[in-house]
């Protein structure tokens, strides 16, 4: 027999419990790391120690603003470009199959080009600019986007279509009342994957050519040999890039307000 | 064995003026699915079979039947939703506006709120579907969910209605469509009898009022014709109460097994034995 | 070459013989793809000297990973390198020894299109420097304008997009760029045809230093545990660049058969012109210089590009070229 | 106001033996849903008010109530499945098998198919689920495909299937699972008239044998009590067939309302009069 | 007055359509190419004419093989690997959330840190072999599957979940029954990203320590200034690319049987 007396039951606060184990989870990391590299007798020239990267960071505090700025300047006007694209072009090609067909090999192309080779490219076309920087971050951007967002709409059930349908509803209803939304948890899933991803990029493309950023800083680094302030950068890299994601999680629970079971990740 | 009795006032006499939706000869199959249906179903599923059956100008029309002969099937039909991998075979010719549109209005059995919109917004789906002013349709969709016993639900999202309370919602939708004519499939399936009761004279009075006023609107734009309803249900008394005519479709495939139209003034509307003894076939 | 098929004969035979010794495994690391300044290399993989000489060498490509930190490590034996990351590493505590200089001297130039009419440094002065974004290039850049007479802030420094120079000299991204004569500017000249100017660092010695770049490091460990395997490699080697400089044509070839992918072209006018310049003298390949090291390093000092001390005395040796000084 | 009529052989005297399934003072509410419900139901939405309910062993309870009153609420908390956000006040007691878990099989209003499972495949859920081991599970599903006019749809995927059909096939999946307590909510909505008697004479004599046997089954592993239906319906037929005692709820919030026992012999079973009035109330 | 009168209609052979329509879009674009360096006079060092990339390509042909062979045989180990990984990982997670918890910082870090710093270390680990590119492919491809799974799962309607656990299932039930098939169609669409990426990660991965494989033949061809060779290398990468898609676009058709409505994309 299972029996129970209830007064009034909550769900326990869970999002300072997560907020707490990843605290946790990354302490523990930084801890593993610097015994490690402390037992393993490791050179600072191969693997430095937290501690070091710590004191360089310090050390080098005044010098990286400028970088962070430029970088997330790069990656949040990216995301925002790459995120529309790629939910537009989810949404236009789901109501027109045809332009799904012939989008698709340009899609393809845009991703699977190396960067090397796109870029000087597109400095001829852009210049050296934000421009090419934040349009490199958007092509990275808009894919997760659009695959995940074109699949949110296609699993959509046939239910909802229709219900629009028979009520007189024609292509741009069905899109506007169903698809649309339907394609938002999608397209956020693809939007937390390219949020992750966003900052990377236009960490690369300041390696292609850029006078400031965190990807400026660990290229000069790298020449320099530097190893620690190598660190330093991926550091910032891993920090700016958790902020995105962060942000992208909240703007789940606002955009998608129907979804109660909205746990964890 | 079609039986015929004598029409209501409202509804004309059959054959005397032109049907507002006519179905003739209609047989839909589906194919085998994929991977197979199994079972004797292999090689496709006969649902409907020369299915013959007109809606005249202001016709309210009850369809019974087993379950599973057809109901929705053939609704879906009328409503120009049919998965597309089924395959058609006779006529089918439905009233369409000024617009080109089809001038109906479909309710699914399993009535289709989008998890997405709050009650209010899903009922306004029917209003932006449709093409009727927001101003003209909120304040209706206010006045309605105060008589479907909604109110104060305005704001709930669909999974926290109950059963019932999300069936009115879709109803309270597709009269929002104004469309002529209406195709409803099990409206009131998961209604205690009060309520069911309530909902029944609420279809019947106001809103076919309504809905001559809407198909004479559609009229005046077009040349199209008048308004009818098409109504599956599994209640005898509610498509007594209601229907002009009620058909009765066999077992699958579907064909027409009884055919009756409500006698006028009398004060038993059909022969409920006769009726009876069709659907226990 | 019937000579080049006899050897080959040979050296199998030996193998043979040898069959019972096991050979030793020896990982070197490129600093590059393959190119003429790995022709010794090639050439003596192709002949079978190294298995001669009991070696089994495997050859790595590292594409961006640093040799340095993979010797420093113990993943490789031997890394093509170069002074300006020898000397920081060495500071930072990896125990990294240069064993040979694959080139004498710098052969690093400031290449640029003849239209510019940059020939001298103080022609940077109003001109695009095309950056890799390193502290030693504005140092050595500065060094060579104010030494002749310029005004190094005048020196635009502009990133460089892609290390293909023709593009960004021709779509006016940048007017000069660091480049290697061995490879970059002869491509551009002798190759593609272009007229092009290039001042050459090795013409400016008084400015700025000389240093070695590249060349052939090992690691202290490997120095300590296996000195043989370190002299038999280096031997090797040294024999594989003489040989390259007697006769690049051969050189060019075994580089060819073993990446397939390089213009030949290229590559026979580069080893053409590295065959005078890898040393004096064929028996003299590899010699390093104590004063070079000294001078580069107090160089990198004065200039904040040296954090700590590189021991500069431990960073060199010459004790295991065929012909010791 | 709560009557109490005579007992029918199989249910034992109200407190004469310790309830199989107990609810006591229950009260639910339910929080402002996000972003506000509106209207009058801003602060909460209090759905069940200080329900008391006891099952005895092999006793059909029938709940009846205007839609919205709290029933699907009611057989979830039952069932274990609440909304973790909703407030609950009051005692529940289910029983519990050997393994420590709920002996409850609940079917959900809206059937609740998976729908990346066959038609039998769905069935089996029932039985995976509840831990019946497969070579029996099978050949019954087999048996009540034919039974409940499934035959031939194993292998339908479930948009395949028609409404009635659906419902059909998740009341199979809740026997299959073999549970002493049934807990089914409005499992004949979709059906029609023949159909449902059917499946009405069905689950009164087939399966209330077979529960027991499971309620026996259980009773000898662990030292849990007997078996138990609670149907919620809104057919005042279907409850007077097959109830041992009628549950009738208030309007929201759900109280108990009225309260009756299936008289032993008798022609008529209940009082109809007095059922309808409580429900007209 | 809609009327009609039918017989036997049938859905066209849209996958057909699909594909000639896929084939004229590439046939255009490599047309506008050869144009556009026409016209603009482009010398070829920028961008050479698909005319003479092809005929590098049938030049070159011999030598192309084993170059392909390896980087099929990574980005194909690399993808199974990382699809499976990242499902598991999401259909863990979402039945334990601590442990995603747990893991989110490091999933997090693994995907932001430069695979040029990841690189030494992972030779340090893995050596020159195979194993540490496969593990890079590994770690690209596993992310979007995980976050795209996870989103899939997380979104799936209560109902299902409610279903099983009220006929006596457990965790263990509902994960079975329902978030593992609920994730496929997530999972799917995470994969079509990751296959996109699959084998460009491996040609980054050569460019780290390889001897053979098509980034192996790029920055050769890119050293050695043969642009025209450099596009053959991406050439590849996209055919590649394609051919991985197209796969998992296949492989869709027989995961998910239930789903009906699957156009395009
Ligand atoms: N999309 C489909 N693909 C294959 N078969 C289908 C499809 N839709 C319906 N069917 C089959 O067609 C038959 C009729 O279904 P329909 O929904 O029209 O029945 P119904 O008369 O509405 O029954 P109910 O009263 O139970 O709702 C059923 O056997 C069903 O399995
Ligand atoms: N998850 C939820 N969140 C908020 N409100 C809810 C939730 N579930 C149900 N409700 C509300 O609780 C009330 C009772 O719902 P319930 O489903 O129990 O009614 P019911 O008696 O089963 O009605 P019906 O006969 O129409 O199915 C309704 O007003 C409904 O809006
Ligand atoms: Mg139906
Ligand atoms: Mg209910």
């Amino acid at each position: 027999m299972i029996g129970a007396t209830h007064r009034t039951q909550r769900v326990p606060g869970s999002r300072l419990r997560a907020a707490l184990i990843g605290t946790a989870t990354v302490a523990v990391l930084v801890a593993a790391w610097e015994a490690a590299v402390r037992i393993g007798n490791l050179p600072p020239f191969v693997l430095p120690r937290p501690s070091q990267v710590v004191a360089t960071a310090v050390e080098q505090a005044p010098l990286l603003g400028p970088h962070v700025a430029t970088t997330a300047t790069e990656a949040v006007l990216g995301l925002a470009m790459g995120t529309m694209l790629g939910w537009l072009l989810a949404v236009l090609t789901s109501a027109f199959p045809t332009s799904g067909q012939i989008s698709h090999p340009v899609v393809l192309l845009s991703q699977t080009i190396p960067t090397v080779v796109l870029a000087p490219l597109m400095i001829l076309w852009a210049g050296y600019g934000l421009t090419p920087k934040v349009t490199l971050v958007a092509l990275t951007v808009f894919f997760p986007v659009l695959v995940a967002a074109t699949a949110a709409i296609r699993d959509v059930d046939a239910e909802y279509s229709d219900t629009v349908a028979g009520l007189g509803g024609g292509k741009a209803h069905q899109m506007w009342l169903v698809r649309l939304p339907a394609s938002v948890p999608g397209a956020l899933a693809g939007l937390r994957i390219a949020a992750t991803y966003a900052v990377g990029a236009a960490v690369v493309s300041e390696y292609l050519a850029g006078e400031s950023g965190i990807g400026v800083f660990i290229q000069r680094s790298r020449k320099a040999y530097a190893v620690d302030q190598i660190f330093v950068g991926i550091a910032l890299i891993a920090i700016l890039s958790a902020l995105m994601v962060a942000a992208i999680v909240a703007l789940r629970r606002v955009a998608t307000p129907w979804q109660t079971n909205l746990v964890s990740t | 064995m079609t039986t015929t009795a004598n029409s209501t006032g409202r509804a004309p006499e059959a054959g005397r003026s032109e049907p507002v939706l006519s179905v003739g000869d209609l047989t839909i199959t589906f194919p085998a699915s994929r991977g197979g249906r199994g079972g004797s179903q292999d090689g496709g599923l006969n649902v409907l079979d020369a299915l013959s059956l007109d809606v005249h100008d202001g016709e309210f029309v009850a369809v019974l039947g087993p379950s599973g002969c057809g109901k929705s099937t053939l609704l879906r039909a009328l409503g120009g939703l049919l998965d597309p991998r089924a395959q058609v075979e006779g006529t089918i010719a439905v009233p369409s506006d000024a617009s080109g549109r089809r001038a109906t209005a479909w309710m699914p059995q399993r009535d289709g709120l989008l998890p997405w919109r709050r009650a209010m917004a899903n009922a306004m789906v029917g209003a932006i579907a449709a093409g009727v002013p927001r101003d003209r349709a909120y304040p209706r969709a206010q006045q309605l969910f105060e008589e479907f016993g909604l109110a104060g639900f305005e704001r709930a999202w669909p999974h926290e209605l109950s059963g019932g309370m999300r069936q009115r919602l879709a109803l309270l939708r597709t009269c929002l469509a104004e469309r002529p004519v209406l195709l409803l499939d099990e409206p009131f399936g998961g209604l205690d009898p009060v309520t069911r009761r309530r909902m029944n004279a609420w279809l019947a009075t106001v809103h076919l009022t309504e809905q001559a006023a809407a198909a004479d609107a559609v009229a005046r734009d077009a040349s199209t014709t008048g308004s009818g309803v098409v109504l599956v249900t599994h209640d005898i008394d509610e498509a007594m109460t209601l229907a002009d005519r009620i058909v009765v479709l066999s077992d699958r495939p579907g064909r027409l097994l009884y055919e009756a139209r409500a006698r006028q003034g009398g004060e038993e509307r059909y022969d409920r034995g006769s009726l009876l003894s069709a659907l226990d076939c | 070459s019937s000579t080049d098929t006899d050897t080959k004969d040979e050296a199998a035979l030996d193998s043979a013989t040898n069959a019972a010794q096991p050979l030793t495994p020896v990982t070197v690391v490129l600093d590059w793809t393959p190119n003429t300044n790995h022709s010794g290399l090639y050439l003596a993989l192709a002949n079978g000297w190294y298995e001669d000489a009991g070696l089994d060498v495997t050859v790595i490509e590292p594409g961006e990973t640093s040799g340095l930190q993979l010797l420093a490590a113990g993943q490789a034996d031997f890394a093509f390198s170069v002074a300006e990351g020898l000397l920081p590493a060495r500071a930072a505590g990896a125990d990294v020894v240069s064993v040979a200089t694959v080139i004498e001297h710098n052969t690093s130039s400031l290449l640029s299109l003849a239209d510019e009419g940059i020939t001298r440094p103080r022609d940077l002065e109003g001109k695009n420097y095309g950056s890799y974004g390193s502290d030693l290039e504005t140092a050595i850049i500065s060094s060579l304008v104010e030494c002749d007479g310029g005004d190094p802030a005048k020196v635009d420094h502009v990133p460089l997009v892609s290390d293909d120079f023709r593009i960004g000299l021709t779509q006016d991204q940048f007017d000069t760029a660091w480049v290697f004569d061995a490879w970059d500017t002869l491509r551009l000249s002798e190759v593609d045809g272009m007229d092009v100017n290039t001042i050459a660092f090795r013409d400016w010695f008084d400015c700025i230093p000389d240093w070695y770049t590249p060349l052939l490091a090992t690691s202290g460990a490997e120095i300590e545990s296996s000195p043989e395997t370190v002299g038999a490699f280096v031997q090797v080697t040294a024999h594989g660049y003489a040989a390259a400089m007697e006769d690049p044509t051969v050189a060019a070839d075994a580089l060819i058969a073993a990446a397939p992918e390089l213009d030949a072209a290229l590559v026979t006018a580069s080893a053409d012109w590295l065959a005078d310049k890898y040393a004096t003298s064929p028996q003299a390949w590899g010699q390093q210089d104590g004063a070079t090291w000294d001078r580069f390093s107090q160089w990198l000092t004065d200039n904040d590009m040296l954090d700590g001390d590189p021991s500069v005395d431990g960073a060199w040796t010459n004790e295991f070229l065929p012909a010791k000084q």
